[in-house]
């Protein structure tokens, strides 16, 4: 029996059937569609929130999904530590559901930015991040994707190997400001505290692929299927 | 029959004249009429035959054009074009224009431009999987460019990025032709099981009409009587008739309308384009021969006192027309609902060929629809060869320059030729996850993944779109004729270097006023150069777009653009992934030219940045050798033998030369005996050429798989400088940051 | 010198985001929202200047309002 | 009954868009421009209901303002 994989759809979602695509090409795992508008998940082994434009990303992105009928679901599958992962718009709306901490700010150029980035992978283990290669290549796709944390949160992040991933410069080492999106510390990636929702602007469904030019994100669901088989 | 309503302005001569009518045109609505139209008839005349609608100036020229071929399933006429790409799926696009708009409000001018045509394209039941875009500006240094380009780009970007469409390609030229009036052509493809696309047909009288998405507003009313009118001084004042697109609306109509395509309730459907609800509701009443009448009360609106004739001449964005069988009205309106949309009932289909509109009870228009649509003025204006040409078309003594580096160098600045992921990086050229050739090579290769449309390709392989546009206006320019033709071979031989069969273009053709003898010249040769590539390499038109009137008048000069023909070219490949790389991918590579070694001069990028000239005849197509050429490119694709093609055009051979290597794997090579001008071999523009790059032990199975194509071994690769023998002789970082650096340095 | 820049979309302008949050609002069960209108709030602190008002005019119709599509109103405090 | 809600990115929270409009103040001449902060004004027409501010309040918190980063200020009209 492949595990479940819930994958939410919301109105103005379009990576939602890229990412489905990606985990049914990983062994074990099995995407279902969810609707934003139901409130039950039913039983999944994992939650995932896609990339796209929740409502137009009007008012500020993800801040109108995360009241969606299914977010009280996905709030309890969380806080009884279900692995979930916000990827993209995603991200944003884990945040703005304070599931993570942080914020997704306008990116430094004011510029949507579509392009392949070398992540560097650290931090705790989580569902989808362990036994991950040291880089990755992904690409990033958005206009806000700046993250923002105040001092505090990031002294947290950084301390409790809560940062999962940070961009790197071309040469795939760290460089302070090798974000193209002026996130502070050059995060791309988090995870809450008790490592079971984790959020990130990169796509690793996009990078799922050879014929796409990286199949690097692939190792996240793979990731992903390794937990659910040793849970 | 019609009466007067208090919002009904008298018709007299001055208003019929404002609406944009001809003497003879009112004459013969007053004809067919019997009467004096109401105003809002007045208002429906003048936006349904408007150049914009009625293509009135172009329909003879567009009848000439081959639209026919085996694997054309929908020709010009319908929202978009449709070709077969076999194992029942079909691919459906076209490209149309939204200059005007752009020019006065970038950001949603292009963005609606985008919205327009993904309706198009889902409207016929396919889902769009790539778009491409064609833009032209003005000169770089100047401010109004400045300010152009980024608003257009972001809005672009911002309509597909939010739809969730990738845009995968499309070409940006600069030229002082522009200044004074932009260019933004968009084109989208979608797929389709080809026994499941919709067509934009009313049939089947009683069945009701159903009005979807946005509410209709004072959006662009006059939006497409603007849009044939030449630029001004006075163009300020009709700012407000710019619309705003709501792409997440778009969203939610796109993925409503194909859930309820999957049912069996719809018998047409039609976005609202230009001229709304007007010419929707006429357009699919003369398709089907049928009547229309409609209750325009019934018509959601944002706002408050709107009168019929603003109803119907809005051109708010994000609302689609369906005649739905009668009975299922219930189900649409359950689907749409889903999608938080609300559908109302508008009106219903009738037999009596007319197309009528009621209002607060009162009948405000009742037109035969004939008098709308194929009715509409049709003018054979006149042509004349302009004279300037004589001189233009030939070539003054030119000096030889001393450094030929020095004008490489400078050439791959140039913004045309410069690197424009400035631009494309603001796309989302990477959703849906089938974007296999990215922005950035000759052409894109989306891939269709196997069965994503239930289709089963019966172990071909997996199936990929070859998307292409191009459109080089200098060339035209200079003979619009074998100028376009050009355009047409350029365009199938990116295609080829992805892999790619042509099997379809559609066109947007970009020209001035039309009403200008010299103007209509060139456009009439400009088709008959396009019709004559087309049929020579059996590539079909499925589907265009007219832009006329692109001109600028200040103070009492007018100038036109330079002609554009924008093309679009459809390709299909099959079979495993072709191993490309974007740039030469290892040292120790042999590197050969195919085709002639070619020295045309004319009409070159050259020319023009180093001399200042614009002169000569463009390079013409032997449609032969260029046939012979794309299928040895293909053949190599298809083998695996060959990691490197890259065809050959702006700039010659020496700029394709140099974009091989901005990887920063270098190139020597040594030109061959030839008593042709240096700067002609490295500069001309000829066409029917391309590079390829291999492992010099495969010379003879890439000499089996071309023919008698022409092979001239050049060099090898390896380096990080781009030598050719004796000429030139820079390092690949030099021309890189040359390359890169002139969009950045210009627009940020 | 402070001002305050307020801009708005024009009468009759599509506002999407405005209906998004409206909308939004309503699901959350805020019914009594009957309308609602975004607009962008700019407060700029500026060297004085006897010709400021005029200035800050100029800056709003080149960059910081869209005049195609929106409208502004400057207030001028200390 | 008529609302305004003042939404702002609170200090300290960096803010690109505001950074990136006054440097294009700047090079378009206006040196002036000091500093200069972008918030959102959201206009509202309410139904008259007796828990009105607090109702807004809710609004703020929930959906209007993000109040990691932005704090939001209600005045009430008529
Ligand atoms: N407006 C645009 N949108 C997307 N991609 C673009 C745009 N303009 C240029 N490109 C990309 O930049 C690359 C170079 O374009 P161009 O110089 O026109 O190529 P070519 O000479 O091969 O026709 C192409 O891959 C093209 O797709
Ligand atoms: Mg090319």
């Amino acid at each position: 029996m492949a595990f479940d994989v819930a994958v939410l759809t919301f109105p103005g979602s379009n990576c939602d059937a890229d990412l489905r695509w990606a985990v049914n090409n990983t062994p074990e795992l099995s995407a279902r569609a969810v609707w934003h508008k139901e409130t039950d998940l039913g039983a999944p082994d994992a939650v995932l929130l896609p990339g796209g434009f929740s409502y137009g990303d009007y008012l500020r992105c993800g801040a109108i999904a995360r009241f969606s009928p299914i977010m009280n679901a996905v709030m309890e599958f969380a806080n009884s530590g279900g692995p979930v992962l916000g990827i993209c718009n995603g991200f944003q709306v884990l945040t703005e559901a304070g599931l993570l901490p942080g914020a997704l700010l306008s990116n430094r150029d004011q510029k949507f930015i579509c392009e392949t980035v070398v992540l560097g992978k650290e931090g705790k283990d989580t569902a989808f991040t362990k036994g991950l290669p040291e880089t990755l290549r992904i690409p990033i796709a958005h206009h806000d994707g700046n993250f923002f944390a105040d001092q505090d949160t990031l002294d947290r992040l950084e301390g409790e190997g809560q940062v999962l991933f940070r961009y790197l410069n071309a040469q795939g080492e760290r460089q302070s400001g090798a974000a193209p999106n002026g996130s502070v510390h050059d995060i791309a990636g988090i995870c809450n505290a008790a490592g079971n929702v984790v959020g990130m602007m990169p796509h690793p469904e996009r990078a799922s692929d050879p014929a796409l030019g990286s199949a690097d994100g692939r190792a996240l669901f793979s990731a992903l299927q390794g937990f659910l088989e040793a849970k | 029959m019609n009466r007067a309503l208090p919002t009904d302005l008298p018709i007299d001569d001055a208003l019929v004249k404002e609406h944009g009518l001809r003497e003879s045109e009112y004459a013969h609505a007053l004809k067919v009429l019997g009467r004096v139209p109401s105003y809002t008839e007045l208002g429906v005349l003048s936006v349904m035959w408007s150049e914009h609608c009625s293509y009135k100036s172009s329909r003879i020229h567009l009848k000439t054009l081959p639209t026919k071929g085996p694997n054309v399933l929908i020709g010009p006429g319908e929202n978009a074009g449709a070709v077969d790409l076999g194992d029942g799926l079909a691919a459906v696009f076209k490209m149309e224009s939204h200059n005007h708009p752009s020019f006065i409000e970038p950001y949603q001018g292009a963005a609606t431009g985008v919205g327009g045509i993904l309706r198009d394209v889902f409207t016929m039941g396919a889902r769009p999987v790539a778009n491409l875009n064609s833009l032209r500006f003005g000169s770089l240094d100047l401010p109004k460019t400045k300010q152009l380009v980024p608003g257009v780009v972001a809005g672009i970007g911002g309509y597909g990025n939010c739809m969730g469409i990738p845009t995968v390609g499309g070409e940006t030229r600069f030229h002082e032709s522009y200044n004074g009036n932009c260019l933004v052509n968009a084109f989208t493809v979608g797929v389709v099981a080809k026994d499941r696309i919709f067509l934009g047909t009313a049939a089947g009288v009683g069945n009701p009409i159903l009005y979807v998405g946005a509410a209709t507003g004072r959006d662009g009313i006059h939006g497409a009587t603007m849009a044939s009118e030449e630029f001004g001084e006075g163009t300020e004042e009709k700012r407000p008739t710019v619309q705003v697109g709501d792409p997440f609306m778009e969203k939610l109509l796109l993925e409503a309308c194909l859930e309820l395509m999957q049912e069996d309730c719809i018998v047409g459907i039609q976005d609202m384009g230009a001229a709304g609800l007007t010419s929707s509701s006429v357009e699919m009443a003369g398709r089907g021969g049928s009547g229309i009448v409609m209750d325009l009360d019934q018509v959601p609106m944002r706002e408050q006192g709107m009168t019929p004739y603003e109803v119907l001449l809005s051109e708010s964005q994000e609302r689609m027309l369906l005649v739905v069988r009668e009975g299922t009205q219930d189900q649409v309106k359950a689907i749409f609902e889903k999608w938080d949309l609300h559908a109302a009932v508008v009106g219903r289909v009738t037999q009596d060929g007319m197309w009528r509109c009621r209002w607060q009870g009162q009948e405000v228009a009742a037109m035969p629809v004939p008098l709308l649509t194929d009715e509409a003025p049709a003018y054979d204006r006149p042509q004349s060869r302009p004279t300037w040409l004589d001189e233009a078309q030939t070539l003054p003594e030119i000096p030889e320059p001393g450094d030929l580096g020095a004008v490489l160098l400078s050439l791959m600045a140039h913004p045309d030729v410069a690197d424009k992921s400035w631009i494309f990086r603001q796309y989302d050229h990477e959703v849906g996850t089938d974007t296999v050739v990215k922005p950035g090579a000759d052409a894109a290769l989306v891939r269709i993944k196997p069965g994503a449309f239930g289709q089963d390709d019966h172990g071909k392989g997996t199936k990929y779109l070859g998307l292409v546009a191009d459109c080089n206006g200098r060339h035209v320019y200079l003979d619009p004729a074998s100028g376009t033709a050009g355009q047409v071979a350029e365009a199938a031989r990116n295609l080829a270097c992805v892999g790619a069969v042509p099997l379809g273009l559609t066109d947007c053709l970009n020209f001035g006023n039309p009403e200008k003898p010299d103007i209509m010249w060139q456009f009439a040769q400009s088709i008959v150069g396009m019709g004559e590539a087309c049929r020579a390499m059996e590539v079909p038109v499925v589907s265009g777009n007219v832009s006329l009137y692109n001109e600028t008048t200040v103070g009492d000069t007018t100038s036109a653009i330079h002609p554009t023909p924008g093309l679009a070219m459809v390709g299909l490949y099959q079979g495993k992934l072709p191993q490309l790389n974007p740039t030469l991918p290892a040292a120790g590579l042999q590197i050969a030219l195919l085709g002639e070694l070619g020295a045309h001069l004319g009409a070159s990028i050259y020319l023009y940045h180093w001399h200042g000239l614009e002169r000569g005849m463009p390079p013409q197509v032997d449609y032969p050798s260029e046939r012979a050429l794309h299928t040895a490119l293909r053949a190599l694709v298809v083998s695996g033998e060959v990691p490197y093609l890259h065809d050959l055009s702006d700039g010659g051979l020496a700029v394709a030369l140099t974009e091989a290597c901005l990887g920063g794997v270098g190139a020597k090579v040594t030109l061959p005996q030839s008593t042709e001008r240096k700067d002609a071999l490295l500069f001309g523009e000829s066409h029917g050429r391309a590079i390829i790059a291999f492992e010099p032990s495969k010379l003879a199975q890439v000499q089996a798989l071309i023919g008698d194509v022409p092979l001239t071994l050049l060099g090898m690769s390896g380096g990080d400088r781009v030598v050719i023998d004796g000429l030139v002789d820079l390092p690949i970082s030099e021309l890189d940051q040359a390359w890169r650096n002139t969009l950045p340095e210009f627009l940020s | 010198m402070n001002a305050r820049v307020f801009v708005n979309l024009k009468p009759g302008v599509l506002d999407p985001a405005a209906k998004a949050v409206q909308g939004g609002l309503h699901s959350m069960g805020f019914g009594e929202v009957q309308s609602l209108r975004l607009g962008k709030v700019i407060d700029l602190k500026l060297e004085d200047r006897p010709d400021a008002e005029e200035r800050l005019k100029a800056m709003c119709e080149k960059l910081l309002a869209n005049t195609v599509i929106e409208s502004y109103r400057i207030e001028i405090g200390d």
